[in-house]
């Protein structure tokens, strides 16, 4: 008896071992090609919404935490771009608490000015064919606010169609443009507010910057 | 039990689950009066007409019976007799088909009415009270009455009860459409009625007495009511019509209150059912020691010129009452036994009444058609609905048609009493019911499998252990034989030499056997010249003759016929003589017992003998007392067998040497020849056993 | 049987017999929920492919040692292993379909068609054939991934080949193929019911072909069955 | 001459399942002729159309089965189903809608589970569903009121908006669910649902104009309609009783209680059954007996079931009306409701 | 370091969980089959050895250990079927090498014919015919499995398998046997 279990103890302690080894080899094989796939994914995706050329520095190193309610679940991050250590523009995560199906999670890039420099949705779960058209794959809708400004705390113009507002709401959906322009607006007012303090933060995320 | 018989003083009864109301029909015949028949020309008694067992028949082809004279004797408890309805002679005891769904044939007697209609020596017994429990029941039982509402149990099982009886409940409801058997009987013999009622009284003492019966009857109420006029313990109750308020368990609890628990009978609960007809019965049997001739049937349809009911006797076909009453000729028949509800079709008009028919129905084809088409059920759950039993029929369905036998019996199968209330509402006319009697069939035929397999596996495991067991004593023996042997070789002795030349002879004598055999089938005609060969030949011969009988049977004329067939059928008489003179005192009964005795002897001497041929040679040989001889016999026979590849070739040259000049002692053609022969002979035999089965047919 | 037999025979069995998609309906965790493009299934297939040949060939490498007792959990590693060094390669090598794939990569762990060939087919024969087998399960598992993922593609988007660049790299955009342009996606095609319907069509396709071919197939001559005597051995 | 043998019992009810249906076909007349009457032609044409198609489809599928085609073609199932298809679409959906939707209900749904009887799921609310979920754009685009309508709508603009998606004078779908006052159309229930999210009162929604008092204008109508034909079919004996009465228990208790915790956030008991297709469900969904619970017992629960679900997921779901969800799911628990719901046989305890 | 902690911790697990399945191998062992038993609880129990095993036993050995469920010719389809779900296959068609018909049959000796050679006594797998050397042998139609095993082994070709008589008590509420009597000999097909 103790012969068996002596050997199968031994057996597959081994095939563990060799397992994990094996594991362990092509980690470190692949790791450095990962946090480099990463990092290029986040560049990539930051710079489509700030434009590559307006800034010297490298913005997904310049990563802030911010911690502020009107930015929704938190911590949030904050991107900064700077040209010649003069701000340029910052692409903040963001979520907007009431789409139509839970959290939509967003990225907005505003120039120093104000000005949207872009937005994109992140990750969320609204109706697919109805909500859906905030990803930019299924419709352009996200695209309208690139240009736009804020013009007061409460300005009415930052509503849907349907409200009253300047934006567009997409056939068949309300509720999440609605959601996406109200989160948007917050954080350009959050940005408005705040923008001095931020390029005057340090970098300080964690070395595997990832947008969630 | 006081509420209860409060509730029903009140007029108040309990209501049972489901039920329906299909349209009565009972105006037919309900207004006109039973009907007294002309004998018919002849009758056929089904010698079982109720359950249990069927009696012996006590009577034979071509007797003289009188009318009441019992036909069969019951011969266990659960068991009635029949009897001559009327007198003539009994014409054949044959097969015929029987009053069952499934139209079978089985065994019936026939009998030609000779027109007197004599009686057989009665004694008529008004003062019953004064005779015992126990004759009364005989009396009952010896009448051959079973009960007469639908499945016919032997009344005198039921009314032989010890139980403590608080209810005896007599079933006067006749739920079932059309029927008005019971309804006229009411209505013409309720004081023999009432005769039977305290006859059952009597042996049963209950507390009190419940006639169940339907609103639909008033004449019939009104005459129980008369007749039962100042009798305390007996109640008649007038149930609202509902079908099937006539099922035993419906009509328990819906004048009780109680609920018979599956397999339980109703007995047990204190409560004995009767049915009105078998109280009649049980009067005319007890107090006019008249048996159970004769019973009304009613019968009607609308495809009737005049439909009724007659006092019909036992054994009538079917025919001769529906003639009576007017049925026209018809391009398509339908004929029911029984009502419309559970009633079955008549293959034929054949069909003899028997005593549980209360109707035949001859409906027209507006009044039941036999267009209905079955489609999916959509499980609308009216079969639930309506189910007297609380099943739920479309599952049940379900489970049937997918043979799920585990899930039939989760869903209580069993407590399904075929009243058919499930089939009639359901909308999408699944005969639902004929789905369940299939399953139900199905399922016991699987118990009886089941049982039978679980034998075959017990018996075949035993037989495996007995020959494992055979085989190591019979090692063990050879062994044992092998090194005595040796011993005795090795020792140099003259025996152990003498032994080695016997082997060495016996040897020899084998193989030179094999070439004589042959040449001296007619030396083998002497028994005492060599017992061994002798034994061969015969066994050889025997095989012969089978195949030769085969041959003479195909073809008179064959020549290979008379050789073997005369010479040696004589030595197989002789043996067979000399072996029942062995024992003369066997009986011819006891023939298989002591094939049995003989087998396990076989056994016996089967490892007694089975070391070597020589060994069982020279023991044959000196075997000098008759009874070592026969067991000597069937233990050469084995060692035989073994030898029979060998035979095969013998019986060749038996056959050949036979239709051959005897004298020509050839000896290599013919075993040149067995081998292609042999596979000759096998097409032939298939071939003769085909020409066999033609003669016999012919024949 | 002849070797080559016994390869036409593997292949035979892994495309289309004993299919483990359509016949043996292993692993439909991952089978319905990635076949919603060409491109997903194309990746985790290749992804299960590969793991499944490596963990056969090394199943039947190893199966002398190994006493059944511990055979499971030891299968369990080999194939965890390989699955970890897949997930870790296309993390480095196919970022964006890694990201797409999500956990369905991973949940290669615990596709049984994976565990079940090791236990029933690998672990019982030589190197060879086993990885042969590995090869011709996963190219038919493939297969019908690849089979529903076009259905379900073009039923619900009208294209084919729908970012075929996250896989296999920036020039493979140009395989994208537009069938028909639609105004609204049937978006039951690509959520999860639409992928059961559309399987169950596929098995009901396999099925409905089998049967024709039984049909045709020429009837085998009854052959005399040898009766085992159950009397004489004893 | 010969005899003819069957098995009892030999009479039978004259009860046909083809009748059944008809019966609760001609239930649907009221109905449809509110819908008509406040609706507009749309859902007429949609009903028609459905009909066609899963005839259609109901032949090719029974000839492929080789089954006999005439007797389940015309045994009223399939009619049935269109028909409570077509009431449940939107009038102005295009016409492929319907044509899917009643393939999908027909083929799918009801012939690969075996046809008639054998579907787990009610085909016309799978079908329903399957095309909410698959083209929410279409199957959300509901039209106002004819009343509320800023443009007239005959029978021939009805057909040209579903056939072509705009009217003879060029006026998209879009355009015709703008009502009056500039908002675009949607179902009390939804409006509801959407002002909640804004924050709103029930109180403050109902001033909405598409609301009119306390219910939806039409909709209250058309829910009585419907309740009406559910009555006649209670009459003719064509339904369990029980069915509808515990949907519409339990529904009423749920939005009862709600109601009492906080009326702001939630709707009237009255608003709950006379809007969206409550009636339509308890009467002519949760009867069907296919997809249904078969004991009494059993169909109080599955109706309750459904009254608790239709609350629970129009208050929390993500689509506004939830019965066809709620069949959906109640039709899935519908054989283990009935296994546990089985009657207690005689005899047994 | 932390890929060498990683390797340890697994080893480690491996070493634990490998004595426990060691350990519970043998403390757990199951004695002989169950499967097997249960399978042999399906079988007919005919012993006809059809399905190239002597016996039922051995065939349901068999079949546990991965031989075709399709073999039991006297069972048929629906002891296939039995068999399938038990063992979670699915259900095949008879093997084709098997004839289909298993009506119930039993064994019947020619009595006339009979030499009393004990040939089908020995053949017989539960011992169900009686009968020694030269005495007529005679069936016992009650244990009779309907095996079959004794028409081949028998000289002169005596025995005979017939159907199980039909009666009312084993009748299968099959409606359409019922024999219709023709009462006008012109008529046509019988009608049921």
């Amino acid at each position: 008896m103790r012969k068996t279990i002596e050997k199968n103890a031994q057996l597959l302690a081994l095939f563990a071992v060799a397992c994990t080894a094996l594991i362990a080899f092509v980690n470190f094989l692949t790791q450095d090609k990962i946090i480099e796939q990463e990092q290029q994914q986040l560049i990539s995706t930051l710079s489509s919404i700030i434009e590559p050329s307006s800034h010297d520095n490298s913005i997904s190193q310049t990563c802030i935490i911010l911690e502020d309610e009107q930015l929704g679940e938190l911590p949030q991050k904050a991107y900064l771009a700077t040209n010649n250590n003069s701000p340029v523009a910052a692409a903040i995560t963001t979520t907007a608490p009431d789409g139509y199906n839970g959290n939509i999670f967003l990225l907005v890039a505003i120039n120093f000015d104000g000005t949207l420099s872009g937005v994109r949705a992140i990750k969320h779960q609204e109706t697919p064919g109805l909500g859906d058209k905030v990803e930019l794959r299924k419709s352009q809708w996200i695209l309208s606010f690139n240009g736009k400004k804020i013009l007061d705390e409460n300005d009415h113009r930052w509503a849907v169609a349907k409200d009253g507002g300047m934006f567009d709401q997409f056939t068949g959906a309300t509720i999440t443009p609605r959601a996406v322009v109200n989160a948007v607006k917050r954080t350009t007012n959050y940005f408005n507010q705040h923008k001095a303090e931020l390029f005057n933060t340090a970098p300080n995320c964690s070395e595997n910057a990832e947008i969630k | 039990m006081e509420s209860v018989i409060e509730r029903i003083d009140k007029g108040l009864f309990w209501k049972f689950h489901g039920g329906i109301h299909p349209p009565q029909m009972k105006f037919l015949t309900s207004d006109k009066p039973i009907l007294q028949l002309p004998l018919p020309e002849k009758l056929v008694i089904p010698i079982q007409q109720h359950i249990g067992e069927a009696g012996e028949v006590i009577v034979n082809v071509g007797d003289d019976v009188v009318k009441g004279q019992p036909l069969t004797r019951s011969t266990l408890p659960i068991s009635v007799p029949i009897h001559a309805p009327t007198s003539g002679k009994i014409t054949a005891i044959e097969n015929a088909t029987i009053a069952h769904p499934s139209g079978l044939e089985e065994l019936c007697i026939k009998l030609i009415p000779d027109g007197k209609d004599t009686w057989c020596e009665r004694t008529i017994c008004p003062e019953y009270q004064q005779l015992s429990k126990a004759e009364i029941i005989e009396k009952i039982c010896n009448a051959g009455i079973s009960g007469m509402g639908g499945a016919g149990f032997p009344t005198h099982i039921k009314v032989g009860t010890t139980a403590q009886i608080n209810y005896l409940i007599i079933n006067a409801s006749e739920c079932e459409p059309y029927i008005t058997a019971d309804d006229l009987l009411i209505k013409e013999h309720s004081s023999a009625i009432l005769d039977g009622i305290n006859i059952l009284d009597h042996l049963l003492e209950p507390a009190f007495i419940l006639i169940g019966i339907e609103d639909n009857k008033p004449e019939a109420i009104k005459a129980l009511q008369n007749a039962t006029q100042g009798i305390d313990k007996i109640k008649v109750c007038v149930l609202p019509t509902q079908y099937p308020v006539g099922g035993e368990k419906q009509l328990i609890m819906a004048l009780t209150g109680t609920e018979v628990p599956s397999g339980v009978l109703p007995t047990s609960l204190g409560i004995v059912m009767q049915n009105i007809a078998t109280c009649f019965a049980i009067a005319d049997a007890v107090i006019h020691d008249t048996p159970l001739i004769k019973r009304v049937v009613t019968v009607s349809g609308q495809a009737l010129e005049k439909p009724q009911n007659v006092w019909a006797l036992l054994g009538t076909p079917v025919e001769f009452l529906l003639n009576e009453c007017g049925y026209p000729q018809q391009e398509k028949k339908h004929i029911i036994m029984g009502g419309p509800m559970m009633g079955f079709s008549l293959p034929n008009n054949q069909v003899p009444i028997v005593k549980t028919t209360n109707c035949i129905l001859a409906p027209s084809e507006a009044e039941i058609p036999n267009d209905n088409q079955e489609v999916e059920c959509i499980r609308c759950g009216q079969c639930a609905e309506v189910c007297p039993s609380q099943l739920l029929p479309q599952e049940l369905q379900w489970s049937a048609k997918a043979k799920d036998h585990q899930q039939l019996d989760t869903l209580n199968l069993f407590d399904c009493i075929e009243c058919g209330a499930c089939a009639y509402v359901c909308p999408s006319h699944i005969p639902l019911v004929h789905y369940y009697r299939v399953a139900k069939a199905e399922i016991r035929q699987q118990q009886l499998l089941d049982l039978k397999a679980e034998k075959a596996k017990v018996r075949f495991e035993a037989r495996k252990l007995r020959l494992e067991r055979e085989k190591l004593a019979r090692e063990a023996k050879h062994k044992k034989a092998a090194e005595a042997r040796k011993a005795r070789m090795n020792s140099g002795t003259p025996e152990a030499n003498n032994e080695k030349s016997a082997v060495a002879a016996a040897l020899a004598r084998v193989k030179a056997k094999k070439a004589q055999a042959s040449a001296e089938p007619t030396n083998s005609a002497n028994p005492s010249d060599d017992a061994s060969s002798e034994k061969k030949s015969q066994v050889a011969a025997a095989i012969a003759r089978a195949k030769a009988k085969k041959l003479a049977a195909k073809d008179n004329n064959s020549i290979a016929e008379k050789p073997p067939a005369e010479i040696n059928p004589v030595i197989i008489d002789e043996k067979i003589e000399e072996k029942q003179t062995l024992d003369p005192a066997e009986a011819k009964k006891a023939k298989i017992a002591a094939a049995i005795e003989k087998a396990k002897a076989k056994k016996l001497t089967t490892e007694a003998k089975s070391s070597t041929s020589s060994e069982i040679k020279t023991e044959t040989v000196t075997a000098p007392s008759p009874a070592d001889a026969k067991k000597a016999k069937i233990a050469a026979a084995v060692a035989k067998a073994k030898a029979k590849k060998q035979q095969a070739e013998q019986k060749k040259e038996i056959q050949l040497s036979a239709n051959e000049d005897i004298t020509s002692s050839i000896k290599d053609e013919p075993i040149a020849e067995a081998v292609t022969d042999k596979k000759a002979r096998i097409a032939a035999a298939v071939a003769k056993a085909k020409a066999k089965k033609q003669q016999t047919e012919s024949k | 049987m002849k070797l080559s037999d016994e390869y036409k025979e593997l292949t035979w069995q892994g495309l289309w017999k004993n299919n483990p998609g359509l016949v043996q309906l292993l692993g439909l965790c991952p089978l319905l929920a990635v076949t919603s493009t060409v491109t997903n299934a194309l990746g985790l297939g290749l992804a299960t492919m590969f793991v499944l040949i490596c963990s056969n060939a090394t199943v039947s490498a190893i199966q002398q040692w190994v006493p059944k007792e511990i055979r499971i959990p030891i299968f369990v590693l080999i194939i965890a292993a390989f699955v970890t060094c897949v997930q870790l390669l296309m993390n480095a090598f196919t970022y964006g379909l890694y990201q797409s794939l999500g956990i369905f990569l991973p949940l290669i762990v615990t596709n049984c068609a994976i565990i079940g060939r090791a236990e029933a087919y690998a672990s019982k024969n030589p190197l060879k054939q086993a990885s042969f087998d590995g090869f011709m399960m996963g190219l038919g598992f493939l297969l019908v991934l690849i089979v529903l993922g076009g259905i379900r593609e073009i039923l619900g988007q009208g294209t084919l080949f729908d970012g075929a660049d996250l896989l296999l790299g920036e020039w493979a955009s140009v395989l994208r193929v537009e069938v028909f342009q639609l105004d609204n996606q049937f978006l039951l095609a690509i959520l999860p019911p639409g992928a059961f319907i559309a399987m169950g069509f596929l098995i009901a396709a396999k099925n409905k072909i089998d049967a024709k071919l039984a049909e045709k197939a020429p009837k085998k001559a009854n052959v005399e069955i040898e009766r085992v005597r159950v009397n004489f051995d004893s | 001459m010969a005899y003819w043998i069957a098995s009892s019992p030999h009479n039978h009810l004259q009860s046909k399942t083809s009748a059944l249906m008809r019966l609760v076909i001609y239930a649907t007349i009221p109905g449809i002729l509110t819908q008509w009457y406040f609706f507009g032609w749309g859902n007429i044409i949609h009903i028609s159309l459905a009909i066609a198609t899963a005839l259609l489809t109901e032949f090719t599928v029974l000839s492929l089965r080789e089954k006999k085609v005439s007797e389940q073609l015309f045994d009223g199932s399939a009619i049935l189903t269109a028909v409570l298809l077509g009431i449940s679409l939107p009038a102005l959906a295009p016409w492929w809608i319907s044509v899917i939707g009643s393939i999908f209900a027909i083929a799918i749904v009801k012939q690969l589970y075996g046809g008639i009887g054998l579907n787990p799921f009610n085909p016309a609310m799978a079908g329903y569903v399957m095309l909410l979920i698959s083209f929410p754009v279409q199957m959300t685009s509901w039209q106002p009121p004819l009343e509320l309508m800023s443009v007239p709508l005959d029978f021939i603009n009805t057909l040209s908006v579903i056939f072509t998606n705009f009217t003879y004078d060029g006026y998209s779908v879009e355009q015709l669910r703008t009502h009056i006052d500039g908002h675009t159309m949607a179902t009390p229930l939804d409006t509801v649902k959407t002002n909640l999210t804004l924050g709103l009162t029930i109180t403050e929604s109902m001033n909405n104009i598409v609301i009119g008092e306390y219910v939806g204008i039409g909709w209250q109508s058309l829910n009585l309609a419907f309740l009406i034909g559910g009555v006649f079919l209670l009459f003719k004996k064509a339904i369990p009783l029980v069915t509808p009465l515990s949907f519409l228990g339990s529904l009423f208790v749920c939005s009862f209680i709600a109601f009492l915790i906080s009326p702001d956030s939630n709707a009237s008991t009255l608003f709950h059954w006379f809007n969206g297709a409550c009636m339509l469900g308890a009467f002519f969904i949760l009867t069907d007996p296919v997809s249904g619970a078969t004991s009494i017992k059993g169909r109080i629960i599955f109706g309750a079931l459904a009254g608790f679900l239709v609350f629970i997921i129009r208050k929390f779901g993500g689509y506004p009306d939830a019965v066809a969800f709620a069949v959906l799911l109640c039709n899935m628990s519908a054989p283990l409701i009935d296994q546990y719901t089985r009657p207690r046989t005689y005899g047994h305890k | 370091m932390s890929i060498i902690i990683a390797i340890l911790v697994i080893g480690v697990i491996g070493l634990f969980f490998g004595a426990l399945l060691g350990f519970a191998s043998i403390k757990f062992k199951v004695e002989g089959d169950p499967l097997a038993e249960q399978l042999d609880a399906l079988l007919p129990q005919t012993q006809c050895g059809q399905c190239g095993y002597p016996g039922c036993k051995p065939y349901a050995e068999a079949v546990a250990n991965g031989e075709a469920i399709n073999k039991c010719a006297p069972g048929g389809d629906d002891t296939i079927k039995k068999i399938a779900d038990l063992m979670g296959v699915e259900v095949q068609p008879l093997d084709g090498n098997h004839e289909t018909d298993n009506t119930p049959k039993v064994a019947f000796i020619i009595e006339e014919d009979c030499i009393g050679c004990t040939k089908c006594i020995q053949a017989c797998p539960v011992d169900a015919i009686i009968g020694a050397t030269k005495q007529m042998h005679t069936v016992i139609i009650d244990e009779c499995t309907g095996c079959d095993l004794c028409v081949a082994p028998c000289p002169v070709d005596c025995i005979e398998m017939r159907p199980i008589n039909q009666t009312t008590r084993n009748w299968q509420w099959d409606l359409n046997s019922i024999p219709v009597v023709q009462l006008d000999a012109t008529s046509q097909e019988k009608e049921v």
